[in-house]
């Protein structure tokens, strides 16, 4: 008992220590350098804790572990309700883990504002930590609005030429889902209310509300377009990519590595589980658009000429597997989805810095100004050929683990329907896996010319990495090996959620009445 | 019809010329006039319902809308004034540097 | 509790009155330039006090049976609605220097502080052209560009329009039912007969004129661009928010989801619902910054008026929080504007370029102001917003609240660019004029401040206030 | 079952993985060569070495408990619910046979690198990249589960991918790395349909399982033939058959060595390997099996006419490769397991002599690889050409070589399975073999014999190779020599039975060995009448025969029909298609198409706003009329 | 007699948009302000119209005519009268006259009441005004007061605008 409350305890101050941070940092009055300092230690104590947090949550129970909960607007049931469970746990990890790398990665490239950028990366960093860790609707709402704000001043700010179209675009893509979930919120926690009698917005309470199944339609396409446009699922994900070219390294690294995966963390967590019939009603729909995202990602990265547009687009291929892992209610696919998220934060993440450090070498993200890079800076090429590898999902990489289990999941959900004379879901399972081709092309095309052939490169001669720099990504790929011969921990820690959720999504919720 | 209906309808015409007033006349203290007429017409609706009431509330505010009316044009007078020293026009069409 | 009726229950009404009759006295014995904003300030904050202890004394009670009478809520309000004049008083002093505008404002707020206690029309009545007159001369007061005469007339004209449908509504009203309390109005609006329906009609559309809800609108953008910073901001917010809380009080019970209330319901979700995209719309082609308020304010009447397709039981608390929000967060970003020699360049949105880097505090809070404005979390114009599209769910009004919601999705734009203008362009202003030169700065920043503070603790504890 | 070592197997594949990691790290700019060419080489080849070393220890183990498989669990990959992924190694005969060969066969090549690639300045990345591969090919071979089979599978693509690239500062190189590991992923993703299907029907990828619950009927719920095929796709990606072969002849790019211990020896057999291990799938599997079969000796063919007309001595070789693995499918296809293992052995025996000894002809030439411009080698490096001759009668099916056998029972079986054995097999596989004489004596010839046709600064340079190149050639030779005594398909037979012979076909064996005996020495003589003598032979031949040539030449074309029938439609569709129609067009389009009507309706609203009273008060009538109307209705 | 105010009134009240010089304006204005006394007077609220008469006529309208002459704004034949909106502004006022007339048709009137069925006396009239009326009589007060620094801020202004 004692110890639980300890770790409650921490839980809190995992999020709340960006917040006290930022404050440091203002009272620092712009000392450039001990801002950095200051951010690096806030997030390293940060991480420290979640891995701390991470190594005593018990992954076997379905339920929330070190919780608190504290009435906030007691008149509604909203309540300050936090914890970790399964699905939640292996993203704190992550967003504790990138945290740290982001501002180490940033300590070059960003040389205006340098506290203000802080403090935006202490904030959003407190948002996506809240967003991962509300365990009340409200609660998460708020969380989940919050991210937008710094994400939209640090590209907005420290972003490249196009920035103000960039900025506009992601926030107005976002924000629009948010307004369509806005309303799903309001609706879903009113009939909770009109059900049980009692107002509350505590996810627990909500997973019992029992809706028709039109009215459970009409919500999940609210939370699925919110989610859908974070995803990003084809055909909303044209945002994605100018946000991800005109951020700052750090952006695009946070972008990828924590704030697309909401959107399925959003889709695991509410989306699915609040409303079963219509997800089950809608799996089709939706695992097509998840396979049209993997193959048009992929399509899409293959012409690019932009190197971060190119990682941009594998993303919402990489991220169309995890919603296939997801929808396909299978336990191997669902812990295959979460291990993908996981691995796709660590790699798109590590991709990101590499071009950002490359970007502040030659200034220019134009694939076709590199060339030969393995031989002008070796180590270089060796993580990007790393990266590479674990993002094309070559086995012994988190990439792998968390592609092959998500498909697995897929194929075995398809093939029994398949036998049922229900065809589509195996056609779906074969072209997603033909997307692993497909990866393949788009990353071996960047690697080839980026990489390889005759050394060319603008403002030559530049230095290899830096000590700082082999670090961060050193970092990284131990997680992404780590992640990738040894997924049983991590597996095992996200066991009981996901068997929650597969239960939660299996089992119909439309009152005995209008069935 | 009764005299109230037909009382009522007066009402109702002067205060519907009064807005009209605003909208056709270009003069501004025409203008100002217009919208005397419709407090007026109000005025005369009130006065009617009270004598078929046989009240005195509705008295009352036809007595709050003497004084309103009053200081409505006192202060009005003065900002047309003020108008037409900058504007050196009446138009109302003049005042429109405002808008957008 | 004071033994005098009348005397406690109009505390907040007397300490206003003193101060107006204190400020004539400074200023016949001119004195008024050194001691108004202080006898203001004592007058508002008194008035403003004495309400909030009123209120938490629970005090109820009728000192004019049928003409005006307070309850705990109704005080409550005024505390409020006092406490966010003290802020426009604090930011009145970079353009007044004189006593007079404290005493307008007052008498002004004298108007206000009637429009929730009003049992009867007539005092209705009167608190609302007590309220709007005052703001004429204000307007005019500062006088700093020509353009200030015509942004009054305009003004006076609509609001004259808006007096005179507002009788003849009470005319009609009286006609029906025989007599002019405000309680008179509520049961009226499922009536069938048609001159009832018209007295309900007209009393309504007289509020939206006062409030600028579209078509009745377009007094706001011209007199707010052209009165200068804190009677804008004075008017965006209090008026605007007595208003409304004048209008919940007609409607009192009023459920608009009896089917015979029908075409009330239909003008109250169709021309908020117009004037939220209407206003959202325009707001994003503006320069001037007050111009923008105004269609945003436009916008945010649409919002306080959907509250009313809501139950009724909330109605009261769900308009009274928003107009606090919302009030708080216009006033903090009218606060820390910057100053200006010149008033016209001080209402142009471009002075806000790169703010950021010339008054990092001022971009700050002003972008705090505009999140709030835009309705987005954490920040209380968030939760405000919640409230009101929640009871409109509540009462069965999905669609309307879909479509208002995808309205407010519209005016996200417009605040976002303000924020951009601050922290993502370089500055114009070339030489910008050193805070010190104008006077009244620190008055400016305090009230910015207070509003900051307001918001954020709507913000951590919303739950204080519902 | 574990005496002594407790992790035997696992230590065979770690031993390469940890020579990759130390030379990766300290023999490379990651570390800054903190290592010599000497302590490089040493690591490199010390590991494998000790690999073969463990591995012949756990072959005798293996032996010493009867042939019962060593199973050796790792650690836990995965679990999820009830059913969990191990990692855990499988030693029995097939595997043993198969880690024999790639730790042998490794090692020498390994040794052989260490003179090759003496020069380059990238050695230690070499050396590397070499182990890592060796890793991987154990963990193919010793995996126990499909999963650690696809880990090698995979890892040995990404060698591969690493090695042909190697000199990548040549593009060419590293686009032929990037052809490589792409074809490979094609058939790696029907490798994972396969697993899927085995996963969903068995709920474990245990290959052993898998098998005997095939053998014990219990596999009902899934075709048989179905995940045949699917394995099948990636059997032809790695192991390079119709339509997948592609990469393999542009594989060349890489370094020599790399030539012979990938993509001869090793990792393309990966694929027989592959079915002979699952053959407990396809002898359930007659459909599957038959179009293995076909496609087997459609390769076969197909290749060795390509191979007939190549001039790069490397691609001679490719190609014959290529021919040679369909050969190997063409026996799986029939059945005979036992015998494609077979022909497994000995082919890595003579093509990675054959492939070494290019390199050493390379080598001495300084780089030159078209065989028109050598001749009148024999003298200069005579190891290397001894050597190289008894490689290429081997493969060429000379007999009492090692290629005679297991080529002689291939033929046989083609002909004469009861498992699909059919004459047109026979005689398509026949021609072939006929073909593969013919080619490989005309490399043989036009490389050694004859005169030089060197550029006179060329020939200048020509040395014999250093002894850690010869006496690896020498070792080869040998094993090509003798390695068919070796009679795999009956030590294999507990484990992979050999199917039986059609009966009326029973007396056919004894003419069919003669008649391959004489196709060999058929091609022999073709290849000594056209080569050994005036150039006008060939020449007139050539001329007579031009399309044919200019096809053959040309390979087929291949490369281009895929590139122009899904290379160029790829990208044209994603370029205009998805890029330019759907987001820019479709997608960003409307979005600013709706941003710029918002902006438009927004300056129309703003235009409404025109500062006049009268307007203003008129929209107040408007509204007026407008409500009291409405307030009409309902009534 | 009532309906011969009512059409003086109308037809003066109507006049006031056609009529092009403000006096003239003006002067319909009186007109219609002293027929509605008139009907005031007959309608038995005699305090009101002598109110009327007083106030409006008397001091409003005063004020305003003083203003005009102040001015001495003619309009020129060739300035327009009406604004660009006159012709929806008419229709509009046919529309909106037409909706409240019918308003008042079918309105559920009490009918046969008695017009000024009591007697408005001017004494009873003040001491309502002042017994149940307080409020609004002081609040009166406050108004007017406001209404004077209003006006005086206004002028100072318009006097400060000058130099």
């Amino acid at each position: 008992m004692g110890e639980s409350s300890t770790m409650a305890t921490l839980l809190n101050a995992v999020l709340w220590l960006p917040v006290v941070g930022a404050a440091l940092l203002i009272a620092l009055r712009g000392n450039e350098r001990a801002v950095r300092t200051t951010t690096v230690t806030v997030l390293t104590v940060q991480f420290v804790l979640t891995a701390v947090l991470y190594a005593a949550f018990d992954g076997q129970i379905a339920g929330l572990q070190f919780g608190t909960v504290i009435p906030w607007i007691a008149q509604w049931g909203v309540s300050y309700r936090i914890g970790l469970d399964g699905v939640n746990v292996l993203l704190v990890l992550l967003t504790g883990f990138l945290g740290p790398l982001v501002v180490l990665g940033a300590w070059r490239s960003i040389e205006k504002q340098v506290t203000l950028f802080h403090v935006m990366v202490l904030l959003l960093q407190f948002a996506m930590m809240g967003a991962f860790l509300a365990q009340d609707l409200f609660l998460f709402y708020v969380f989940w609005e919050a991210m937008l704000i710094p994400m939209f001043l640090i590209i907005g700010i420290w972003g490249g030429a196009r920035r103000s179209y960039a900025t506009v675009k992601f926030v107005l893509y976002t924000a629009f889902g948010s307004i369509l979930m806005l309303l799903g919120v309001i609706a879903l926690v009113q009939v909770l209310q009109q059900q049980s009698g009692t107002a509350s917005f505590a996810f627990a309470d909500l997973y019992t509300t029992k809706m028709p199944v039109q009215l459970q339609v009409l919500l999940l396409s609210g939370f699925a377009l919110s989610f859908a446009i974070k995803v990003p699922m084809v055909p909303l994900h044209t945002w994605l990519p100018d946000a991800h070219v005109e951020a700052p390294t750090a952006g695009s690294v946070i972008l990828a590595g924590v704030l697309l995966k909401m959107g399925t963390y959003g889709f695991m967590k509410l989306g699915f589980p609040l409303f079963p019939d219509a997800t089950r009603l809608f799996t089709p729909v939706l695992m097509t658009l998840s396979v049209i995202s993997i193959v048009y990602g992929a399509c899409l990265a293959l012409v690019q000429t932009d190197i971060k547009k190119i990682i941009a687009y594998s993303s919402i291929s990489h991220l169309g597997y995890v919603m296939l892992g997801l929808l396909s209610l299978e336990l191997v696919g669902i812990q295959g989805a979460i291990v993908q998220m996981v691995s796709h934060g660590l790699v798109a993440g590590g991709l990101f810095l590499l071009v950002g450090m490359i970007y502040e070498r030659c200034h220019t993200r134009e694939l076709s100004a590199y060339g030969g890079l393995a031989r002008l800076v070796p180590v270089f090429g060796v993580f990007f050929v790393i990266f590479m590898l674990a993002s094309v999902g070559l086995p012994t990489t988190s990439g792998f683990t968390g592609e092959f289990m998500s498909l697995l999941g897929a194929f075995s959900a398809a093939w029994p329907q398949h036998l049922d004379g229900n065809n589509l879901p195996l056609v779906l399972a074969i072209v997603a896996v033909s997307g692993v081709v497909l990866g393949a092309l788009y990353m071996l095309r960047l690697a080839l010319t980026f990489l390889f052939g005759p050394v060319r490169a603008p403002h030559q001669p530049f230095t290899d990495l830096t000590g700082r720099e082999v670090g961060i990504l050193s970092a990284l790929v131990v997680a992404i090996f780590a992640l990738g011969l040894f997924p049983d921990s991590a597996l095992r820690k996200t066991e009981g959620a996901a068997k929650q959720y597969q239960q939660l999504v299996s089992t119909s919720r439309v009152p005995a009445d209008a069935r | 019809m009764d005299k109230t209906t037909l009382l009522l309808c007066l009402a109702g015409a002067l205060f519907t010329i009064g807005l009209a007033g605003v909208v056709i006349r270009r003069n501004a203290l025409v203008m100002l006039m217009c919208m005397e007429l419709m407090l007026n017409g109000v005025n005369l609706s009130l006065v009617t319902f009270a004598q078929e009431r046989g009240d005195m509330a509705p008295a009352i505010l036809v007595f709050l809308v003497f004084v309103v009316a009053t200081a409505e044009v006192a202060l009005a007078i003065p900002i047309v004034l003020l108008l037409v020293k900058h504007r050196r026009s009446l138009d109302l069409g003049d005042y429109d540097v405002l808008k957008g | 509790m004071p033994g005098n009726l009348t005397l406690t229950a109009m505390l907040p009404e007397h300490f206003l009155l003193s101060g107006i009759v204190l400020l004539i006295i400074a200023e016949i014995a001119r004195k008024g330039s050194k001691l108004g904003l202080w006898i203001g300030l004592a007058a508002v904050i008194a008035a403003a006090t004495s309400a909030g202890w009123l209120a938490a004394n629970d005090l109820s009670s009728q000192p004019f049976p049928w003409h005006f009478s307070v309850t705990p809520a109704v005080l409550t309000a005024k505390a409020l609605l006092l406490a966010l004049a003290v802020p426009v008083v604090l930011m009145s002093r970079t353009e007044f220097s004189d006593g007079e505008f404290n005493i307008l404002l007052l008498s002004s707020l004298y108007g206000l502080c009637l429009l929730p206690s009003a049992d009867s029309l007539l005092v209705l009545f009167l608190g609302l052209e007590l309220m709007a007159m005052p703001v004429y001369a204000l307007i005019l007061l500062a006088f700093r560009r020509p353009e200030s005469a015509e942004s009054a007339l305009k003004y006076l004209v609509l609001s004259g329009a808006a007096s005179a449908t507002f009788l003849l509504g009470v005319s009609l009203l009286y006609g029906s039912t025989g007599t002019l309390t405000v309680n008179a109005f509520a049961p009226l609006i499922t009536s069938s007969d048609l001159m009832a329906r018209a007295a309900v009609v007209c009393v309504l559309l007289a509020l939206f004129l006062k409030a600028a809800v579209v078509p009745f609108h377009m007094w706001a953008p011209d007199t707010y661009e052209g009165a200068s910073v804190p009677v804008t901001a004075y008017m965006a917010t209090l008026t605007k928010g007595a208003v409304l809380l004048a209008a919940v009080q007609l409607f009192g019970n009023a459920s608009l989801a009896d089917p015979s209330a029908r075409y009330v319901m239909e003008l109250m979700a169709a021309l908020p619902l117009v004037s939220i995209v209407w206003g959202n719309l325009t707001a994003m082609r503006q320069t001037s910054f007050r111009r923008m308020i105004a269609y945003s304010s436009i916008a945010h009447a649409g919002y306080l008026f959907y509250a009313f397709l809501g139950t009724p039981q909330g109605r009261w608390q769900a308009v009274l929080f928003y107009i606090v929000a919302y009030s708080a967060a216009n006033l903090l970003a009218f606060a820390m504007m910057p100053v200006h020699e010149d008033d016209a360049a001080r209402d142009r949105l471009d002075t806000l370029d790169g703010l950021f880097h010339r008054d990092p505090m001022a971009a700050s809070l002003i972008a705090v102001a505009m999140l709030s404005l835009a309705g987005l979390p954490p920040f209380p114009g968030f939760t405000a917003k919640f409230v009101i599209f929640r009871s409109v769910v509540a009462a069965g009004f999905s669609t309307y609240a879909l479509l208002g919601l995808l309205g407010s999705f519209l005016g996200l734009f417009f605040y976002l660019r303000v924020i951009q203008r601050m922290f993502m362009r370089e500055s114009t202003v070339s030489a910008a004029v050193p805070p010190r030169a104008i006077t009244g700065v620190g008055f400016a920043r305090l009230a910015g401040v207070l509003c900051l503070a307001a918001t954020l603790l709507l913000t951590i504890l919303p739950g204080w206030m519902l | 079952m574990t005496s002594g070592f407790p992790h035997l197997l696992a230590a065979i594949a770690l031993l390469p993985l940890a020579g990759f990691l130390l030379n990766g790290t300290f023999a490379t700019a990651l570390g800054g060569h903190r290592f010599s060419h000497r302590t490089a080489a040493l690591v490199a080849c010390a590991t494998p070495i000790a690999a073969f070393a463990l591995t012949v220890m756990a072959f005798f183990q293996l032996q010493g408990q009867g042939f019962d498989p060593i199973v050796e669990p790792l650690y836990r990959w995965a679990t999820v619910g009830d059913s969990s992924f191990d990692i855990a190694f499988y030693f029995d005969r097939l595997s043993a046979v198969m880690t024999l060969i790639v730790t042998g066969v490794g090692s020498v090549i390994h040794i052989y690198s260490t003179g090759y690639m003496h020069d380059d300045k990238s050695f230690g990345r070499f050396m590397a990249y070499l182990n890592l591969f060796l890793f991987f090919m154990l963990l193919l071979v010793l995996g126990r589960s499909m999963l650690v089979l696809f880990v090698g599978w995979e890892g040995v693509g990404l060698a591969s991918y690493l090695l042909i690239g190697f000199w990548f500062d040549e593009l060419a190189n590293a686009q032929a790395g990037r052809k490589a590991f792409i074809t490979n992923r094609i058939g790696d993703a029907g490798f994972l349909l396969g697993m899927f299907l085995l996963y969903r029907a068995f709920g474990t990828l245990d290959m052993d399982t898998i098998n005997s619950a095939f053998i014990s009927g219990s596999g009902a719920m899934v075709s048989a033939s179905l995940v045949g095929l699917l394995l099948f796709v990636g059997a032809t990606g790695k192991s390079a058959q119709i339509p997948l072969y592609v990469w393999l002849p542009d594989a060349m790019a890489g370094p020599t060595p790399v030539s012979a211990l990938i993509h001869a020896a090793t990792m393309v057999t990966a694929g027989v390997y592959l079915i002979a291990r699952m053959a407990g799938i396809y002898v359930h599997a007659p459909e599957a099996s038959h179009v293995i079969a076909v496609v087997g000796v459609l390769t076969a063919f197909f290749a060795a006419t390509i191979a007939l007309v190549q001039t790069d001595i490397k691609k001679v070789l490719a190609y014959s490769t290529v021919s040679q693995l369909g050969f190997m499918f063409l026996a799986l296809g029939v059945g005979a397991y036992g015998v494609a293992i077979f022909h497994v052995v000995t082919h890595a025996f003579f093509k990675a002599c054959l492939f070494l000894g290019a390199g050493s002809v390379i080598h001495a030439l300084g780089g030159e690889q078209d065989i028109r411009k050598m001749g009148g080698l024999r003298t200069k490096i005579p190891f290397t050409f001894w050597t190289f001759v008894i490689a290429t009668a081997a493969i060429a099916g000379i007999p009492g070589l090692a290629g005679f056998f297991s080529k002689d029972e291939i033929l046989w079986y083609a002909f004469a399975s009861e498992a699909g054995g059919a004459t047109w097999l026979w005689a398509m596989a026949a021609m072939t073999a006929l073909m593969t004489a013919f080619y490989m004596f005309r490399l043989l010839w036009l490389t050694f014999m004859g005169p030089s046709r060197m550029s006179h600064e060329v020939e200048h340079h020509v040395h014999e190779s250093p002894f850690s190149m010869t006496g690896v050639l020498m070792v080869l030779a040998a094993l090509s020599a003798f390695g068919g005594y070796i009679h795999i398909p009956h030590f294999l037979e507990p484990l992979l039975p050999l199917p039986g012979v059609q009966v009326a076909k029973e007396h056919f064996e004894q003419p069919l060995l003669i008649v391959s005996i004489v196709l060999a020495f058929t091609g022999l003589g073709l290849a000594v009448f056209f080569f050994g003598g005036p150039a006008s032979r060939p020449e007139a031949v050539k001329q007579a025969l031009l399309p044919l040539h200019r096809l053959l030449s040309g390979k087929y074309f291949v490369d281009e029909l895929y590139e122009r029938v899904i290379g160029r439609p790829l990208v044209w569709i994603s370029e205009r298609v998805l890029l330019r129609m759907g987001d820019q067009m479709l997608l960003d389009g409307s979005l600013n198409g709706l941003a710029s009507l918002a902006q438009r309706s927004a300056g129309l609203l703003a235009r409404v706003q025109n500062g006049s009273l009268h307007f203003y008060m008129m929209f107040v009538m408007i509204g007026l009329a407008g409500a009291l109307l409405w307030s009409w209705r309902h009534g | 007699m009532l309906a011969v105010m009512g059409v003086i009134a109308l037809i003066s009240a109507a006049s006031m948009l056609v009529l092009r010089q403000p006096m003239r304006v003006a002067i319909a204005l009186i007109s219609t302000m002293s027929s509605l006394g008139a009907i005031y007077g007959l309608l038995g609220a005699h305090f009101l119209a002598a109110f009327q008469v007083l106030l409006y006529v008397g001091a409003v309208m005063v004020f305003m005519v003083y203003v005009i002459m102040l001015l001495e704004v003619r309009e020129g034949p060739n300035s327009p009268r009406a604004s660009r909106w006159a012709i929806p502004g008419v229709a509009l006022l046919l529309v909106l006259t037409g909706v409240l007339g019918i308003t008042f048709l079918n309105a559920g009137l009490p009918s046969g009441t008695l017009v000024g069925a009591r007697p408005f006396s001017i004494s009873e009239f003040a001491a309502v005004f002042l017994r149940d009326y307080w409020l609004e009589f002081e609040l009166t007060t406050v108004y007017l007061v406001a209404a004077i620094v209003a006006a005086l801020a206004v002028i100072r202004v318009s006097r400060r605008s000058h130099g």
